[in-house]
C-alpha cells in the first residue's frame, strides 16, 4: 500500500502556528503519514508557490491556513481541479468559493474569540462603574482574522458599555515592536485605562508596555491567544492581564489531519465545519491557568 | 659581507598568463643607490614587491639583512626594515596627512592614540623634507603630487635600512624632484640602501651608484653606473627593439591655421587669464610647474570645467561646450592624466575600450554592428602597434605603455580635430614613449591639432613644434622651433628668465 | 575549447552544481523529476527570474535595488485598484508598467543626480511602496474579477506556464541587451569604472537612471503576473523577494561591486535556487529549517564560485 | 570656530534636523515632550543604538551586516532555551555573548579570508539564524522565569531606563575606540583604502574579522535585553531591525562605501529616527502610512546630509 502524503501550509511562524504544527505532526505520525510542511510567512505569493509545488508533486491532500480569503482562492481552486482535497484550518477562503473548492473547514470562530473576551471587558467596567473607559488597541489588521477579532471585541464592549471610547489603534503583533508601540501609546495618552490586543505577542507587548511606562494598576489588558508567557502574567500580574481568550491550536492540528485522512480515503465528511472550541482564561481563576501550564509543559500552546 | 642588506637568488614569479620574473638574482649593499630599470612590464614592481613582502615568490631564496626566508606580508617587510613607496598611490583620502604619514604606526600614550604627538611629529618630518603641506588637513584636499610627497614622507619616516622608491617622481615636477634627490643622497650617505625605479634617465645619472636592468622578467645586467652609457641602458632595456631618434617636425614644416583659440580664459582657482591658440597640424606643448593648472585648462577646453570668464572659439565660431559630450561632438577630446582611475575600464576588453568614446560609429539604433567594430578595432591596433593576445582580452592584462596606447586609440576613434593629451607618457617606458611621440607626430601630419602636457620638461624637445608656458595663471610665453630646449623651458616655467 | 571553458568557469561551475543538485533531488525527493513538477519549478522561477534580468544590470552597473519586493506588491495593488475602479484591464496593465518605469526612473535619478547611495534610495522605496500598497488596499486583497486575466499568471501555452515563457523571452532580450547593444556595454563600463566611462563620453547618469527604470518596469510586470496568479492585488505579497533575487543573481556569478556578470549566469542561478527551494518542499524538510539550508547553500554556492573562478584564473 | 563647524557639517546639520523635528512633534503630537515619553524614546533607541555603534564600524570598514535582526532573535531564543534547561542566567548570558562573538567572527573570517562579499555572508546568516531560532523554539516564545532579569530590559536606574544607560556607556566606549585606538583608526584605514592599509602593515583581515565579531556581540547583547524586556526568547523578534539600524547609521552621516563616519553622527541619527517613530505613533498616523513617512524622511535626511556636506566642502 502506498504511503499517503499530506501537504501542510502554516500561515506564519507566530507561536500559534507552532502549536498547529505540533498538532499536525503528532497527528501525522500517529497515522504514519508522509508530511510536507511549509511556512507561507503571511505572504499569499509564497503560499501560491508552495501550494503549487505540493500540487505538482501529487500530495493526497492539503491542509492549509490560507493567507487571504481572496488571494488564496486561485491556488485552492488549482488544487481542487487537480483532484486534491483541501482542508482549511483556522482561516479559509471566502465562503462562496470555500463551498465550491474546500473539502472541510476546521476553525475557531474568530469573531467569537474577540467577542467572548469583549464581554469580560465590558462586564469589568460595568462592575467598576466606569461608563466611558478609554481603550488602546494593538491590532494585527494585516490579517483578516484579526479584523474579525477586533470587530467581535468592539461589538461586545459597545453593547455593555455604550460610552466606551476607542483611542489609539496601532499595529502591534510582532514581538518587541508591539512592546515599543504599547509603551509609546501609554506614555502618550494618559487617559487610556485598558488595552486590547488581538494576538499573543500583542498581549505580551501590552503588559510589558504597562510595566515600562509605570502604569501598573491603572491600566488593564484583555488579550487574545494563550501562551506560557500569558499564563505567567495571569498568575503573577492578575491586576494587569485580566483575561485572554485562547484557541487550541494542537487540537486544531490533529482535527485537521483526521479530516484530511477521511477526505483522502473517500469517506464522506459529515460536517463541513469543525469548530474547535475556544478557552477563556481569567486571572480570577488561576487554577485553570495552572492546569493549562501543566498540560503544555513544553510551552507550545 | 655584512654590508649586504638584501640578497635574492633565483627568484621566479608567475601571474595568470604571464611570467613576471624568471630566475632573477639581486643584491643590495649598505649606502648603495641602485637604479632598477626596464620597460613597462619588465618586472620591476614585482621584484620590489617580493622584497617588501607584498607578494610571495613562486621559488627562490631571499635574505634580508641576515634574516633568511621570504617575507610573508607587508607587515613583516616593514619589521625587517624595508620601507617602500609603491607605484600605485596608497593614501587614505579620508584621513589627515599626519595620520597617513604614520599609517598603522600612530604614536600612542597609555594605549590611546596621542593626536598632539602625531601632528607634531608629522609636521617635523614634513618640515625636515621641505614639503610645504599642512599635516592636519584631510588627504582628500591635497593634490595628486602632494599625495605622492606624503607617501615619500611616510616611507622616509620609518627610518628603514632599505628604502624602495617605485617611480616616485612620475607625478612630480622639477622642484620636488630636486628635494627628493637630495634626500636620497643624504640617506645613502647615512648607509641606507636605496632602490630607485624611474623611467627618467637624467635622475638616474644624478643619484644612482649602480644599475640593474630587467627585460621580460629576466635579469639582464647589473653594473656600476659609470660603466654603462645611456644608450647602453636603452639597448639593454629594449633588446632588439630600437627607438627612433627625434619626432620633431621636419624643417620647413608650416602649421595650419588656428583651429581652437582662447582669450582671457579663467579656470579658477589656478588659471586666471589664459590666451592662446592651437593650430591644425602642430604638436603644441603646455609646460608649467606642479599645480600651475595645466590639467584644469585642458578640462575647460573639453567642457569638464566651466570657465569663470573668457571666450573660446573653435574654427572661428564661438565655442562653449556645456559638457564633455558637447566638446566631443564639436571635435575636441582629451585623454586624462590618471590612466588607471580615469582613462580606461581595465576589466573590459581591449576592443571595447577602443570604441568606448565612439559607439555611434560602430552601431545602428544602439545595436552594435560587430563587423564594423572589428574593423575599427583592428585598424586601431595596427595603427597604435598594441601588443596583445586577442582583441577581446581584458585591458588589465596589458602593460602600462600598451594601456596608454589604447587610451589614445579610444580618443582617436572619436575622430577629434583637436586632441588633448594630459601626461600621456607618465609611467611609460622609453620604448613606448618613443612610439607615443611618433604617433603624435603622425597625427599632426594628418592635420590634427595635438596638445601635449607633460611634467617632464625633457619630453617637449622630442616632439613639440611650439610650447606654451603656463605660469601664475596666465600664458606667459611661447617657445618655438629650435628654442624648444629643456633649459629654456625650465627657466621659463620657473620664472628666472622670460623668453621673448 | 579549454579557453572557452576557462572564460566561462562560472557558468560551467553552475551547470555542474545544477546537475549535482538534480541528481541528489531526483534520488531524495519523490516526484521531483516529473514533468509537472519541472514545469512548476519553471513557473516559480519566473517570479524571481524576470526581475533578476534587470537586477543583473543593476548590479553590473555597481548599484543595488532592494525595493523590488514591495514594488511587486505595490504594482499588483495598483492594478487591482484601477481595475476595480473601472479602468479596462489592458489599460490598467499599461498604466502600471509606466508607473513602474517612472518609479524606477525617480530612484535612478536620485542616485545619479544627487549621489544618494542606491541602497538608501531603494530602502526608502522599500518602506514607502509597501506602505502605499497597504494604505490603498487597507491591507485587504483587492480582487480582480477577470478570469481571462488570471490565465496570465497560472495558465500555460503549449504546456509551458505563461510566466515561464515571458521569463525566457525576456532572457533572450536581455542577453541581447547586455552583450550586443551600446546601452548594455555602457552598463558594464559604468560599473567597471564610472569615471573612465564619464571621460569617454558615456552618459553615466542616463545609464544609471535607465538601469533603475528597467528594474522598475520588470518589478511592475512581475507584480501584474503575481496579481494575475493570485486573482487579486495583495499588499503583503512578495515579502523578501528582493533577497531571493539578489541571491540568485550573485550565485550566478554577478559581482556585487559592479562591472562583471552575465545573463546566462543569472539564469543558472535562478534555476539552481528554484530547484533547491522546490526540492526542500518535496523532501519534507521542516519548514523552519528550510531557511537554514537555503542560507548555507547560497553561501556555499557563492564561495565555490569565487574559489573556482580564482583557480581557473591562476592556471 | 567656523572651521570647527565646517568639519562637523554633518553633525551640525543633524542637530538642526532634530531640533526641527522636536519642534514639529512638540506641536503636533500630544505628550511628546513629557519626560516619561522622552525616556521611552531613549529606551527604544537603545535597541537600535547598541548595535548601531558596531554597525558604524562595519560600514566605515567598507562592509555591511544585514544579519543583526535575526541575530537578536536568535540570541534571545538561545538564552531562553539555556535558562529553561537549567543553566544559571548569568552563565547563559555569558554564553550567548560568546556565541554572538563567535558567529560574527565566522562571518568576518569568510569575508576576510575567502573574499565572499559581506552582503552575501550576512544574507546567509540572515536566513540561517532566524531558521535556527525557529527550530530551537518551534516558533513559540520560550518564557524566562526570572523577574529580576526582566528588570534589565524594562527597569530603570535613577529614572533612566537600563538599556539606555547601557547604550550611552557603550557610546562613550565606542567613541574612544573609533577615535583613539589603533584598531579604530585601522578600521577607517581599511575602509578608506584597503590596499594602502595592507601595504602599511595593517592586518586587514584581522580588522575585518574583529569588526564583524563586535557586531555579533552587540547583536547578542541586544537580543539579551530584548529577551529581558519581553520576558521570553522569541524567534519572530526584531524583524527588519537591520534596516532600521543601517538607516540610522547612514542618516548619521556614515558612508556606505567605507572610510567615513562618526559615532556622534550615529547617535544623532538614532535619536532622529527614534523621535520620528515615536512621534508618528503619538500622532496616531495610520500605521500603514508610517512606512511611507519613514521612507521619505530617511531619504530626505540622507539627501540633505549629502548636499550640505558637499556645500560646505566646496566653500
Ligand atoms: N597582480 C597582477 N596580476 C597579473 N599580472 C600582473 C600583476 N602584477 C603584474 N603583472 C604582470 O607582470 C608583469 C610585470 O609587471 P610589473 O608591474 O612588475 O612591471 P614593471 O616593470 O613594474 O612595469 P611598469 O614600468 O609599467 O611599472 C607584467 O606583464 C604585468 O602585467
Ligand atoms: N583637492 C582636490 N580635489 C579635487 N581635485 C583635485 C584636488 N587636487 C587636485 N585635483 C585635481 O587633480 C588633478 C591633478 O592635480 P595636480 O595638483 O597634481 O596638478 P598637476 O596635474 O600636477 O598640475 P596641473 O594642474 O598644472 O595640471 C587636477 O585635475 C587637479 O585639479
Ligand atoms: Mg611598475
Ligand atoms: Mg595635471
Amino acid at each position: 500500500q502506498e504511503e499517503i502524503s499530506i501537504g501542510a501550509l502554516y500561515l506564519d511562524a507566530q507561536g500559534f502556528y507552532g502549536g498547529i504544527k505540533k498538532g499536525i505532526e503528532a497527528g501525522a505520525s500517529d497515522e504514519n503519514l508522509r508530511l510536507l510542511g511549509q511556512n507561507s510567512q503571511g505572504d499569499a505569493s509564497r503560499e501560491a508557490q508552495f501550494a503549487s509545488t505540493l500540487i505538482s508533486s501529487g500530495v493526497d491532500a492539503i491542509i492549509m491556513s490560507p493567507v487571504s480569503a481572496t488571494a488564496s482562492v486561485p491556488v485552492v481552486r488549482q488544487a481542487f481541479e487537480a483532484g486534491i482535497p483541501v482542508i482549511c484550518y483556522n482561516t479559509c477562503i471566502s465562503d462562496e468559493f470555500a463551498k465550491q473548492y474546500v473539502a472541510a473547514l476546521v476553525t475557531t470562530d474568530q469573531y467569537k474569540l474577540g467577542h467572548d473576551v469583549g464581554v469580560v471587558a465590558g462586564q469589568y467596567f460595568v462592575d467598576k462603574g466606569v461608563t466611558a473607559p478609554r481603550f488602546g488597541i494593538l491590532n494585527c489588521d494585516v490579517y483578516e482574522a484579526c479584523v474579525e477579532r477586533k470587530a467581535g471585541f468592539k461589538a461586545a464592549v459597545e453593547e455593555l458599555v455604550p460610552g466606551v471610547i476607542w483611542g489609539a489603534d496601532q499595529a502591534g503583533f510582532e514581538p518587541g515592536k508591539s512592546t515599543e508601540t504599547a509603551t509609546t501609546m501609554l506614555t502618550g495618552d494618559s487617559e487610556i485605562v485598558a488595552m486590547f490586543a488581538t494576538t499573543d505577542n500583542g498581549t505580551v507587548g501590552a503588559v510589558q508596555g504597562i510595566q515600562a511606562s509605570g502604569r501598573e494598576g491603572k491600566v488593564v489588558v484583555f488579550g487574545n491567544d494563550m501562551s506560557a508567557q500569558l499564563a505567567q502574567y495571569l498568575i503573577n500580574s492578575p491586576d494587569t492581564l485580566i483575561a485572554t481568550n485562547g484557541q487550541q491550536p494542537q487540537e486544531m492540528g490533529r482535527d485537521s489531519i483526521k479530516v484530511a485522512l477521511a477526505a483522502v480515503r473517500g469517506e464522506t465528511i459529515e460536517n463541513y465545519l469543525t469548530t474547535v472550541p475556544t478557552e477563556l482564561f481569567l486571572s480570577a481563576n488561576p487554577d485553570q491557568v495552572k492546569a493549562w501550564l501543566e498540560a503544555h509543559a513544553d510551552g507550545i500552546p | 659581507m655584512q654590508q649586504r642588506l638584501i640578497e635574492m637568488r633565483g627568484i621566479s614569479k608567475a601571474y595568470p598568463g604571464v611570467t613576471a620574473l624568471r630566475n632573477v638574482d639581486f643584491e643590495l649593499s649598505r649606502g648603495e643607490v641602485r637604479a632598477l630599470l626596464g620597460k613597462n612590464g619588465a618586472g620591476k614592481s614585482t621584484l620590489i614587491k617580493i622584497m617588501a613582502g607584498v607578494e610571495t615568490p613562486d621559488s627562490g631564496d631571499i635574505d634580508v639583512d641576515g634574516r633568511k626566508g621570504a617575507l610573508r606580508s607587508p607587515a613583516e617587510g616593514i619589521k625587517a626594515g624595508i620601507a617602500t613607496v609603491h607605484q600605485e598611490l596608497s593614501i587614505i583620502p579620508e584621513m589627515s596627512v599626519a595620520e597617513n604619514i604614520f599609517l598603522g604606526r600612530w604614536p600612542r600614550r597609555a594605549g590611546s592614540i596621542d593626536w598632539n604627538t602625531l601632528n607634531a611629529e608629522a609636521a617635523a618630518i614634513l618640515a625636515q623634507l621641505g614639503f610645504n603641506i599642512d599635516p592636519r588637513v584631510s588627504a582628500s584636499q591635497i593634490s595628486v603630487a602632494q599625495r605622492q610627497l606624503v607617501e615619500i614622507a611616510r616611507a622616509i619616516s620609518k627610518g628603514a635600512k632599505v628604502l624602495i622608491l617605485d617611480e616616485p617622481t612620475s607625478s612630480l615636477v622639477t622642484q620636488e624632484v630636486e628635494v627628493l634627490l637630495a634626500v636620497i643622497q643624504r640617506l645613502s650617505a647615512a648607509g641606507v640602501g636605496i632602490i630607485y625605479i624611474s623611467h627618467r634617465m637624467d635622475e638616474i645619472r644624478r643619484i644612482a651608484t649602480s644599475v640593474t636592468v630587467l627585460r621580460d622578467g629576466t635579469h639582464i645586467r647589473t653594473a656600476p653606473v659609470d660603466e654603462v652609457s645611456n644608450s647602453d641602458i636603452v639597448k639593454l632595456m629594449l633588446g632588439d627593439a630600437t627607438t627612433a631618434s627625434s619626432h620633431r617636425a621636419p624643417a620647413g614644416h608650416v602649421a595650419g591655421k588656428a583651429i581652437l583659440s582662447a582669450t582671457n580664459l579663467a579656470v579658477l582657482p589656478r588659471v586666471t587669464s589664459a590666451s592662446f591658440e592651437v593650430r591644425a597640424g602642430e604638436v603644441l606643448g603646455i609646460a608649467g610647474v606642479l599645480g600651475s593648472g595645466r590639467t584644469e585648462l585642458l578640462q575647460a577646453l573639453v567642457g569638464l570645467r566651466r570657465p569663470a570668464s573668457g571666450q573660446m572659439t573653435l574654427e572661428g565660431a564661438a565655442y562653449a561646450p556645456k559638457d564633455l559630450r558637447a566638446a566631443l561632438a564639436a571635435g575636441v577630446f582629451m585623454t586624462p592624466e590618471d590612466r588607471r582611475h580615469e582613462g580606461a575600464v581595465t576589466m573590459l576588453g581591449i576592443d571595447e575600450n577602443l570604441v568606448m568614446a565612439s559607439w555611434a560609429s560602430v552601431s545602428k539604433f544602439g545595436i552594435i554592428q560587430s563587423g564594423k567594430m572589428n574593423q575599427t578595432v583592428n585598424q586601431s591596433i595596427a595603427q597604435l602597434g598594441v601588443k596583445l593576445a586577442r582583441p577581446g582580452e581584458a585591458l588589465a592584462n596589458l602593460s602600462g605603455g600598451n594601456q596608454q596606447k589604447v587610451v589614445i586609440g579610444k580618443a582617436l576613434n572619436a575622430k577629434p580635430k583637436v586632441l588633448l593629451l594630459d601626461e600621456p607618457t607618465r609611467g611609460v617606458d622609453v620604448g613606448a614613449k618613443g612610439q607615443i611621440y611618433a604617433l603624435m607626430r603622425d597625427l599632426a601630419t594628418q592635420g590634427l591639432a595635438v596638445v601635449f602636457v607633460s611634467g617632464e620638461l625633457e619630453e617637449f624637445p622630442e616632439v613639440c613644434d611650439r610650447v606654451l608656458i603656463l605660469r601664475d595663471g596666465q600664458i606667459t610665453g611661447e617657445v618655438t622651433g629650435d628654442d624648444v630646449r629643456t633649459q629654456v623651458l625650465l627657466d621659463a616655467t620657473m620664472g628666472e628668465r622670460r623668453p621673448a | 575549447m579549454s579557453s572557452f571553458l576557462s572564460g566561462r568557469a562560472n557558468e560551467v561551475g553552475l551547470v555542474v552544481g545544477i546537475v549535482v543538485l538534480y541528481a541528489f533531488l531526483a534520488f531524495m525527493a519523490p516526484n521531483f523529476l516529473t514533468p509537472a513538477n519541472q514545469l512548476n519549478i519553471l513557473r516559480d522561477a519566473a517570479f524571481v527570474g524576470i526581475i533578476a534580468w534587470g537586477m543583473t544590470l543593476v548590479l553590473i552597473s555597481g548599484e543595488i535595488d532592494i525595493s523590488v519586493g514591495p514594488h511587486v506588491a505595490f504594482a499588483g495593488v495598483v492594478l487591482a485598484k484601477l481595475a476595480a475602479s473601472g479602468v479596462p484591464l489592458p489599460m490598467a496593465v499599461l498604466l502600471v508598467l509606466v508607473l513602474g518605469a517612472f518609479i524606477g526612473t525617480v530612484a535612478g535619478f536620485l542616485r545619479a543626480r544627487f549621489e544618494v547611495p542606491s541602497f538608501i534610495v531603494t530602502l526608502s522605496l522599500w518602506l514607502a511602496l509597501r506602505g502605499i500598497a497597504q494604505v490603498i488596499s487597507n491591507a485587504v486583497p483587492i480582487v480582480i474579477m477577470d478570469f481571462d486575466f488570471q490565465r496570465f499568471g497560472s495558465g500555460a501555452l503549449f504546456g509551458i506556464p505563461i510566466p515561464a515563457i515571458i521569463m525566457l523571452v525576456l532572457f533572450v532580450v536581455f542577453t541581447f541587451i547586455a552583450t550586443r547593444t551600446v546601452f548594455g556595454r555602457s552598463v558594464y563600463a559604468v560599473g567597471g569604472n564610472a569615471e573612465a566611462a564619464r571621460l569617454s563620453g558615456i552618459p553615466v547618469a542616463k545609464v544609471r537612471t535607465i538601469v533603475f527604470a528597467i528594474s522598475g518596469v520588470l518589478a511592475a510586470l512581475t507584480g501584474i503576473l503575481m496579481a494575475s496568479r493570485l486573482g487579486s492585488g495583495n499588499s503583503g505579497a512578495a515579502t523578501g523577494l528582493e533577497f531571493d533575487i539578489i541571491a540568485a543573481v550573485v550565485v550566478g556569478g554577478t559581482s556585487l561591486f559592479g562591472g562583471r556578470g552575465t545573463m546566462l549566469g543569472t539564469l543558472l542561478g535562478v534555476m539552481f535556487i528554484g530547484a533547491l527551494v522546490n526540492g526542500l518542499v518535496l523532501m519534507g524538510v521542516d519548514p523552519f529549517a528550510q531557511g537554514i539550508v537555503r542560507g548555507f547553500v547560497i553561501l556555499a554556492a557563492v564561495m565555490i564560485n569565487i574559489i573556482s573562478i580564482r583557480r581557473v584564473r591562476s592556471r
